[in-house]
């Protein structure tokens, strides 16, 4: 039954495990803290109350827990586990990038493993260089994983149940600085949409700008700018990057001659090579060259005034964007 | 035990040493490609554990899984044409000799990272806690792979939440080249299970009957929802490590001691000193061959794995 | 021990005390930024491991670091430094309050992966058998931690090969919001170390005089080649995981005994049982908070980092 | 001392462990049966009895064995790690993600770690899944770690004497497939060069290629069959991939007008569109859109006849670079 409600980020990931829960009597939650605590960030708040024995806590074992996942998933259940800083994941990628990823390949696709892997990454004020990383790329050269990225009540709902809903794995990517954000309306209570396809945020006839993530609003703002200049940048938040939808940029790009991609990331290796990459190939003819605009490849340091020289800040996109078309 | 069932172990360890046999000769003729990992010698630990399962229960194994496979009752014939990379394999080639399922019979797969397979076990015995099926999972691993930090994760995890699940430890004394007892202080591994929590035995691996009996009083404390229990069954592999493993790293005597202590040749001896007659000791031999012979034979002769489907089941 | 001795225990502990609720004051008032983890009410344990240290051994720390860091020597302004992003900061503001080292202190550093300080430290040992320093190394690391599979592995690694590491375990009951004790099976964490043939002790964390005796043991364990110790000592943080964590998983009158058994309050009492004055006894709490005062008046007053520079020392 | 010797690709290896031994006091060389058993492929054989407990075999245990490479390494050693396979390096990714890598910039330069992690990876026949991966896209996203990449027994004792000498943590990446391969005539004994550069394999006008690995003899050979196509591609074989010589590309392109990258890796999030993205983001003007020749986005499966047809393969590379340019 669908309805509208007043839910911030952390809110809409809520109602969306809530939902996932309901749906699927097979799906089970479980991570650290995220149960009689109700997580570090309040985001799971109530769902060991409201589900019981199906939301648990367990060690800080996250070998293990996605081992868990995994194993569960294969048996039937329906797991969503949250990883509480992706910068996490490394003590146990070998569960994602050799486990998970082969289930159903390797197995022919007699075994499967539908699991939801939730996390969120990114730097926030402060934060040290174990807890500010953006290691998407490194999930998207892994075949096997779908990955997607939210920045707003809306899609962290609706992304998140279509990640449950999918069979196979799907890492869910959040970010805290977003959890306590405003409310806003968001339609709640459908049925889960397919994985995959992207959000306009903004039409543009000047230049198409590819983002995810949170920075997608610092985006925004920067084309809300030069809107001011007479710039009119096409800003696409690329919300599923494994399936990504390539061909909705390249139908973009064929309007506005022009490609900026935008990403918290490092800058070298970033899945930002990636999109320019498949638009240069395709052959389309562009104005300008394709810029890519991310984090200049280093690691992050705790100072908020070194930390902002190393990530993009809204006048780079904004510079970016200028240079893109000529101004 | 009855003779017959001593008899039907003894079988059951010729098909696995058959088996492997088979397929270390079709490596060898160029008809399997690429690295084999065979289970000689510890078909007692596979045989002792599988014969207690029912059939929903599940095993997760490890590279050196072919007799774990078999013992859990995949035929040889889907066996050796997924080594032999035919259509016809488990996963029609794609798993290969090291990394190869069979669900449809409780067989959840190989896996050749080392200790990778005890978190993912332990997910399917949390499993269990919801689905009453009241599966038992069954992990298996090596002495090396002790330690490597999933499997104490796993042990925990398990222990801490009261999973159904079993570890078995197939204490061969080496990990590839190395001697475990080069690279541990306390040779009792079965400690590290203590220590979490977790009920521990450690067992004559090379006597299925043995094993046997610490896995029914397992799978008993798994089923009434006691948690797991831990398994070190001491074995000894009498092929080397991999292909073309010269063993190099056996002080002198070894090879020797471990094959006059070898679970076939042992039971053989038992039975026939027990006054069951050669002929029906070496029939379990021989229907083992034959049944191989055949499998073997036929899946030569099956189709080579279609190149043109390589990237399905890639995703839902 | 002398009463002098127990005095600067006591004083020690203050210090790091001050410093953490020094941190506390500038975090709330929005000159530190971030996240913070406080280590009020475990200042024993650092006190009474780091007391026993020479100047050539080395700590690995973890986010809860700060009086690890000061107990080993770190001066508290370029610490408090650290913590509000000055240059002066013994990094530079790049490690911040959760992953800053000094390794001229013998500091080498927070971690704020749980468990990813074991293996490293285990290196800095290893380094140990071949540098002829007699250099012994601590690393620390909370009850939750021992869940991670890094830990293990670093013990055992350690064990196999004798190095002089020092595995001191926090137990401070909760990991995060989470207890201990539902998270494992055996409470007794240090038989995890038994179980690995590491000897193991467990120890009062709130008495700097027991942790010290344990670490003068495993000092000597270490430095006569014997290999690594593993020390136990329980504790209680008595402020919560994380500026704003209301503590709401805590049962119901614990905070309370916490408080009630916490370092300083007992030895001051102790003290003072023992017929030392009451002004001796609170002199050391003066001293402390002069001095970190000073400090952080300092370290306000000091030069922000330069973003000009925050691209520099990635590479050599 | 410099000297002509005839070495395979794994007696090079072996060389130049040797040497750094000899060179470096400080040097020490661990991992799993690599001391009395010699290594599971022979390469490190011989070092145990001449050094000693310098050389020593460790449990398996990869985030130990990082771990003690990075403490050590602070600590004034020089350890040389080996893991086994790149599969296996996720199971202690940690180790590599956010620790070795933050040492030098975290701690503002106080500390150092100059480790070298000597690993192989890639399918050969049979593989599994499991052990056939190629994974240097990843650490490529991660500042702070050196990387290359050799196929021949020069390079293989070049790279890794320069990759011991350096300060930095540094990843080798070898091929088992080369390890047993013919032996050469190479130069050995001299002091280790600095990290970096590329390696011209093969001059050309038509088109550039730029490929890494053991994959470059594929490409070498479809060169060689083009050429009598009167196709002339000039092969730029990059063996540093961090630092990586985006300026001999740029310069060869300046020239060919046509690039294509080739790598065993799996194409999407590959680094092969890092190359792409930074010669079109020069603007560099190009007679034809670029191409990557990567594997087709899978898992790899064991059976060789499946594997093939996830791997690029010379008739692939051949067909590239027809196309490229424009046959
Ligand atoms: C994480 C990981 N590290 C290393 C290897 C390489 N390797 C394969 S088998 C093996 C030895 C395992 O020894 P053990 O656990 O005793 O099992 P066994 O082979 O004796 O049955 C090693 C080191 C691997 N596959 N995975
Ligand atoms: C690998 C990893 N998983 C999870 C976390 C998040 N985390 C930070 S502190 C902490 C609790 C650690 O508990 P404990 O080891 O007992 O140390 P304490 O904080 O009590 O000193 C957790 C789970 C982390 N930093 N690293
Ligand atoms: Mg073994
Ligand atoms: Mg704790």
């Amino acid at each position: 039954m669908r309805e509208t409600v007043k839910l911030n980020y952390g809110g809409a990931v809520n109602a969306a495990l809530a939902r996932s829960l309901e749906d699927y009597p097979e799906a089970i939650l479980f991570g650290e803290d995220v149960a009689l605590p109700g997580g570090v960030f309040g985001v799971t708040r109530g769902l060991r109350k409201a589900f019981g024995a199906r939301v648990f806590d367990t060690p800080i074992s996250e070998t293990a827990m996605l081992g868990a996942a995994i194993g569960s998933a294969m048996m039937g259940r329906r797991p969503i586990v949250e990883i509480m800083w992706m910068d996490f994941m490394f003590v146990a990628f070998d569960q994602i990038v050799n486990q998970a990823s082969n289930v159903r390949y390797v197995s022919e696709g007699r075994l499967t493993a539908p699991l939801t892997i939730r996390t969120q990454q990114g730097n926030a004020p402060g934060a040290c260089a174990q807890h500010s990383q953006n290691m998407e790329a490194l999930l998207l050269h892994v075949p096997g994983i779908r990955v997607a990225m939210t920045s707003t009540p809306q899609d962290a709902y609706d992304v998140l149940r279509s990640a449950v809903a999918c069979d196979d794995p799907v890492v869910v990517i959040e970010n805290r600085s977003l959890y306590a954000g405003p409310k806003a309306e968001i339609e709640i209570g459908g049925d889960p949409m397919p994985i995959g396809g992207h959000r306009l945020r903004r039409p543009g006839a000047d230049v198409t700008v590819v983002t995810w993530g949170s920075i997608t609003s610092r985006v925004l703002a920067g084309a809300d700018r030069l809107a001011a200049e007479g710039i009119d940048a096409e800003v696409i938040e690329a919300v599923w990057l494994n399936p990504f939808d390539h061909a909705a940029v390249a139908a973009s790009v064929a309007r506005t001659g022009r490609l900026v991609v935008v990403h918290e990331a490092n800058t070298t290796g970033g899945f930002g090579a990636e999109i320019v990459a498949r638009v240069v190939e395709s052959g389309a003819s562009l104005k300008s060259p394709p810029r890519r605009i991310g984090a200049r490849d280093s690691r992050i340091p705790a100072a908020v005034g070194l930390a902002a020289a190393v990530l993009p800040q809204e006048d780079d996109i904004v510079g970016g964007l200028r240079a893109a078309v000529g101004r | 035990m009855t003779t017959d069932d001593h008899l039907a172990d003894l079988h059951a360890m010729w098909r696995i040493r058959v088996l492997e046999e088979k397929i270390l000769e079709l490596r060898l003729a160029g008809d399997v490609v690429g690295s084999v990992h065979l289970s000689n010698g510890q078909e007692a630990v596979a045989v002792g554990v599988c014969g207690q399962l029912r059939k929903q229960d599940a095993v997760f194994a490890t590279y050196r899984g072919h007799g774990w496979a078999m013992a859990r009752g995949v035929p040889a014939y889907p066996i050796l044409a997924e080594v032999l990379a035919r259509t016809a394999g488990v996963n029609g080639g794609r798993g290969g000799s090291a990394h190869f399922s069979a669900p449809e019979y409780g067989f959840y797969g190989e896996n050749s990272i080392v200790g990778a397979g005890a978190p993912i076990a332990t997910g399917a015995a949390l499993a269990s806690t919801f689905d009453k099926s009241g599966r038992v999972v069954v992990t298996v691993f090596g002495d090396g792979a002790m330690n490597q930090g999933a499997v104490p994760e796993a042990m925990n995890f398990a222990a801490a939440m009261d999973l159904p699940v079993i570890f078995v430890c197939e204490n061969n004394k080496y990990s590839e080249l190395t001697p475990i007892n080069d690279m541990v202080r306390n040779p009792d591994l079965s400690a590290r299970a203590t220590a979490l929590g977790i009920p521990a035995t450690r067992v004559d691996g090379n006597d299925a009957a043995e094993v046997a009996a610490a896995t029914a009083l397992a799978i008993q404390t798994a089923r009434h929802g006691l948690g797991p229990t831990f398994i070190e069954a001491h074995t000894r592999r009498i092929v080397g490590h991999y292909i073309g493993d010269a063993q190099q790293y056996r002080p002198e005597g070894e090879i020797e001691a471990d094959l006059a202590a070898e679970p076939i040749v042992r039971l053989s001896q038992q039975l026939i000193a027990s006054g069951v007659a050669a002929d029906t000791v070496e029939a379990t031999h021989r229907r083992a061959v034959a049944e191989i012979e055949e499998a073997a034979r036929r899946a030569l002769a099956a189709t080579a794995a279609d190149p043109a489907t390589a990237l399905e089941h890639l995703y839902a």
